[in-house]
């Protein structure tokens, strides 16, 4: 028996998410700038306003570093706030709360105040917005102990992160590539719930691991693809979680595959790629039969111009090109 | 409106001053609508924010700053660009992308950059140019130099808590420098009343201890004379100042923006106090200004944007081994001033 | 002083509470200088700020919280969570890192906290907890409870964009909030006139459209009248209020601190105005403490804190392997409150 | 000819380094919280206030952000800015300043705009102040293009760094580890200017190389001569610039020693250990005798407790274990 199947796109699955929620738990309310009277600067919550009134679809002024503290404060007072900061960019505001009191607070209070807490954002470039709108750090939010990182970026887990998110009892970070919320798809009608515990091998394969999340999962799995018209097998795993990382499903694929190429969108210096790499030397070293290879953002704030953009950033040639690289081949 | 018509005193200063102000404002009124339809054209990308409606804003204050005066503006400044001065071509370059913008092609519509006439930028983060605004302030203070920082920003980003920061630096080492808050009533689609527990900006500025007053924002010529007041003060040491210059855009938040959150009869009765058509009328009734010149005005700025669109679809693209380029300074640190 | 001497009323409530008042200023009072005589044995480690000179204001504020309100509070806290109920005992252990005390021995004088008396915390980064305590008057708000959260912060903190920002936010929202800033007219070396432009802070507090006054902060029933107006008038739906109050640190910023920023004189004029003093005095005066009440007094507390250091020596460390215990919840959601 | 010697302590290194800056060139200011009145929150600035007057000795308010994005705008205004960040767990609420616009500023102008700043803060744990004011950040900042970060590790380099860091035309930021400030010795009574390029073995050995920086070079070195005792011989390597890394001083070690052992105060997983060890994975792979080995600290927010904060960071013992298990040793 088929599951029913409906259409719907990244933004969509989001807003039923969130929906979903806020029939659910009365104590969930979304709060951000113009999450309600504009629906969302990307459209994710638009309609919301007129479903759940003004309470419980919050307006804030432009204040990141109070209206992120004030979620923190009302998680600990009973209720279960969805933050939404417009994109990562932004978050630099609220960095010091996020880290110094929604990260910290349970160790640094000897485990008397969780803080259930979902702080959802938009993350990455190329939508030609520039060195202020562009960035990829959710790599260093997954430096922070205390907190859940996750990175959608299939419908399902559009549709499907967030309750759980929720049921955390411990703050986690939801983000949302801006390339993909116009993503269109089918999804099973009665998709719920996911776990967010496991990465997941989106398509499998046997010469070479291609390890990626979020908004480079789509190129990655086009490099897959036309590798497999050069003969290559690739397994591409989805981390899912970026933090706490699941080891055991991408060193489990390198072990077998004893290649890795890691894509990820971030600035190469101390990105997220430089913590895989470093984890699969440490427990697959000798495994490996090629170096592990990174396929990053080139170290330059984001330029306007397409074609400047386009260079920094990681394209589906570079994966290839690394990919046989670890293979000892000239593409 | 049927008042007396006079002929035009050519030889008259003051006419010629205002003149030139709905020359200012109706270049950025075309360029404005220019860059609408070259964004529906693609040629255009990223986010863009246009400043229509707000036109009086700029043209008055940049009217009265020195050459040697910095200006900081925000991701909706091609009215702040072309009013202090920065040339077309080089805006609408950027706008392509291309090298001969006035970034390069690196900063887009959000990050004009122009050194000669101390056009600080476009800064895309909201408030984030107030402290350099200060910093500015500081250097000049610091130097003995008299002269004034301009800085733009919205009525959003008074929420801001670098907003109060830095009004507060300003305050207390009373450096030169000059707020301009443009109170176009809406953060995107956030009013005025759901983002400020009290909406009175201008005195919620006094309450740092600087001068602060609001003005009627699309009438240029009040503007242009607070600014005046303002910047005269502030040249002579009279430490920071604030206009609360209340305007109103025309056009939705960005060209993303769907514009509903506002009712279509605000937005109608709003521009029924368009800024350039109030000052082409005002002129004309009061005979300073004739058909035919508002004619041959908007032929001439039509030329000049059709000009600035023809260089930018010529002018030649960065080259992509030059993406690194200016992550670090080519110069040396005695050539950096 | 030369008053009349009348026998106290032992049934007389009102003497009765000013005894307690008395009494809470003269535990915090004790136990700070106690922590004093523990650090420079090194039995308490890290940074210490001591509320020496401020007794007046913890004491005031929590005479009038219901145990369902809740406190957040800075780094300089211990008075604020002495007031507010947290047993000494957990105190101390806190001091001196162990596992009995009231965060385990992980966060240390800067960061006590105690769920029981909602008290939540400590916090070490300067206005970091005025958008918590936003946070915790908008859950009391959506859920419709008659709770007020008070917020503990210097004049230094409101400098900082936070201040603003939450400011802002909990008058917009009409939050239950009563901001308490502890003006001791320092931030660490830092005097108020080259902190704030204008240096009225509830001026400035009054400019976001809440009730803001200032209190002397040296006399304990002062700061109690005024809580007591401020907390009635939120919890009946009043919104946010705000208490200037004007105190001043005896001691140095912190014990690192050599204090050389301030003039001997000032801080000798200034401990004339011991509020501990002030009170006992007053009431001796008034014929409501005999000088044996106040030896009794002085007695019971010595001997609590003998017992909260004697607690402390003897409690057990949390043992290493529990070292990241708490970085996540033991608990599920659904036992989170 | 040996050069006269002086007695002198990392605090007094930095104070007058300093201090020649404001002599060498008028442009040269401080600004920051205390440094003036109070003579720097440890102690770094005392006295300059008497010297140099309130103008060119600046105290701010407590405004983070603003300060900064004031200390980048007086850059640009001709000025010298040296500004101080009291810690850099404070500087989280400049980070937005920092990224978005002092690292930014040069690309986004297309060259127009260098920002000559330099930014000083006090980094690390160890000193039981609990989970807010134990940081150890710089190994994010080391993501940003358009910065460079320094970690004075010696008197030397806390004497020499800050020159040579005023000279350069881009935003330099010095890190400089609590623990460090009393750290006593002699330096030439001529200390100047060092250079920012480089790496430095601070102790050869051939049989492993230890890589560290800041605070951590005197555990490690410790670590050095207690391996030394069981007949291990290690080089050290103090990496000095965290950005840009001097690649070729430690793989040139690695390279010769086929193994490393990587020092980090920051928490394990996304801090700078990771780059190096990617790093080493690329471009040493084929050198390796073992897999590259990190020490760093556990991934909690910093207890007060000593005995737990202990436990937390990176101890000698620790580095000792990792240096015999890339020689595949029991310690
Ligand atoms: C720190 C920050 N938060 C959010 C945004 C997204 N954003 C861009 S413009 C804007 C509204 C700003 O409103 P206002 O300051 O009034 O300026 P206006 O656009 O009306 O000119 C918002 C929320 C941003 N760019 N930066
Ligand atoms: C964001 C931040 N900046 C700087 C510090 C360092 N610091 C700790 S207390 C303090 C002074 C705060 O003054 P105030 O708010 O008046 O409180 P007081 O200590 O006088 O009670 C400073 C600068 C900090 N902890 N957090
Ligand atoms: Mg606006
Ligand atoms: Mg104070």
């Amino acid at each position: 028996m088929t599951a029913t199947m409906v259409k719907t796109t990244y933004r969509e699955a989001l807003r039923e998410a969130i929906r979903e929620a806020l029939q659910r738990d009365e104590r969930v309310f979304l709060m951000g700038e113009d999450v309600g009277a504009y629906g969302g600067c990307f459209g994710v919550s638009l309609g919301l306003l007129e479903d759940f009134g003004p309470e419980r679809i919050r307006d804030t002024p432009l204040s990141e570093s109070a209206f992120v503290g004030a979620g923190i404060g009302a998680a600990i007072g009973g209720l279960r706030p969805i933050v939404e900061v417009m994109t990562v960019n932004f978050s630099l505001l609220a960095l010091d709360q996020i880290m110094n009191t929604a990260a910290s607070l349970q160790h640094m209070s000897g485990g008397q105040y969780a803080v259930p807490l979902v702080i959802r954002m938009t993350t990455g470039a190329g939508r030609q917005l520039a060195a202020q709108h562009s960035h990829s750090l959710e790599g260093w939010y997954a430096h922070i102990p205390g907190l859940r990182i996750v990175t959608p970026a299939t419908l399902e887990d559009a549709r499907g992160m967030l309750w759980t998110a929720l049921e955390d009892p411990d703050p986690v970070l939801v983000f949302e590539h801006g390339s993909l919320y116009n993503l269109a798809g089918e999804i099973a009608a009665d998709a719920g719930p996911v776990d967010l515990d496991h990465a997941a091998v989106r398509r499998p394969g046997d010469d070479l691991t291609l390890i990626t999340y979020g908004g480079t999962l789509g190129r990655t799995l086009e490099a897959a693809e036309e590798l497999a018209g050069a003969g290559v097998s690739a397994e591409v795993v989805d981390l899912r979680t970026l933090r706490p990382l699941d080891d055991a499903t991408y060193l489990g694929s390198v072990t077998r595959t004893h290649r890795a190429v890691i894509v990820d969108e971030g600035w190469r210096s101390g990105s997220l790629s430089a913590e895989l790499s470093a984890r699969i030397t440490e427990q697959a070293f000798y495994d490996l039969d090629a170096p592990v290879e990174r396929v990053c953002t080139e170290e330059v704030p984001i330029p306007y111009a397409q074609h400047l953009e386009e260079e920094a950033l990681p394209q589906v040639r570079d994966i290839v090109a690394a990919a046989h690289r670890t293979l000892g081949e000239q593409p | 409106m049927a008042a007396r018509r006079r002929t035009p005193a050519k030889a008259d200063p003051a006419a010629e001053h205002e003149r030139e102000l709905l020359r200012t404002m109706l270049r950025i009124r075309r360029f404005e609508e220019a860059c609408a339809e070259l964004y529906s054209a693609t040629k255009i990308r990223g986010f863009l924010h246009l400043y229509v409606g707000e036109e009086a804003v700029a043209t008055g204050v940049m009217s009265v700053l020195e050459p040697d005066d910095a200006v900081v503006s925000t991701y909706r400044e091609h009215g702040h660009a072309l009013a202090r001065g920065v040339p077309m071509d080089a805006l609408m370059a950027e706008m392509f992308g291309r090298q001969t913008g006035c970034s390069r092609g690196r900063g887009g519509s959000m990050h004009l950059f122009h050194a000669d006439t101390r056009f600080v930028g476009g800064n895309a983060i909201v408030g984030g140019g107030l402290p350099l605004a200060v910093g500015l302030g500081l250097a000049d203070h610091l130097a003995g130099r008299p002269r004034v920082t301009a800085c733009f920003f919205g009525e959003g980003a008074a929420a801001e808590g670098e907003f109060h920061e830095s009004l507060n630096l300003a305050a207390l080492w009373h450096l030169p420098v000059l707020f301009v808050c443009e109170n176009n009533r809406y953060a995107m689609g956030t009013s005025l009343a759901h983002e400020h527990a009290r909406t009175d900006i201008a005195l919620r500025a006094s309450s740092y201890g600087m001068a602060a007053w609001a003005v009627d924002g699309m009438d240029v010529r009040a503007v242009e004379e607070s600014a005046r007041q303002a910047v005269e003060a502030i040249r002579h040491g009279g430490g920071p100042h604030f206009l609360e210059v209340r305007t109103y855009r025309f056009r939705a938040h960005s060209m993303y923006d769907p514009d509903r959150y506002r009712p279509k009869a605000e937005v109608a009765e709003e521009k029924t106090h368009d800024p350039v058509t109030a000052l082409a009328e005002l002129m004309t009734s009061e005979g300073r200004l004739t058909d035919r010149q508002l004619a041959t005005l908007e032929k001439e700025v039509a030329a000049e944007i059709a000009a600035a669109v023809e260089h930018a679809e010529q002018a030649p693209l960065e080259p992509v081994e030059d993406l690194t380029r200016f992550v670090h300074s080519d110069r040396t640190p005695a050539e950096v001033t």
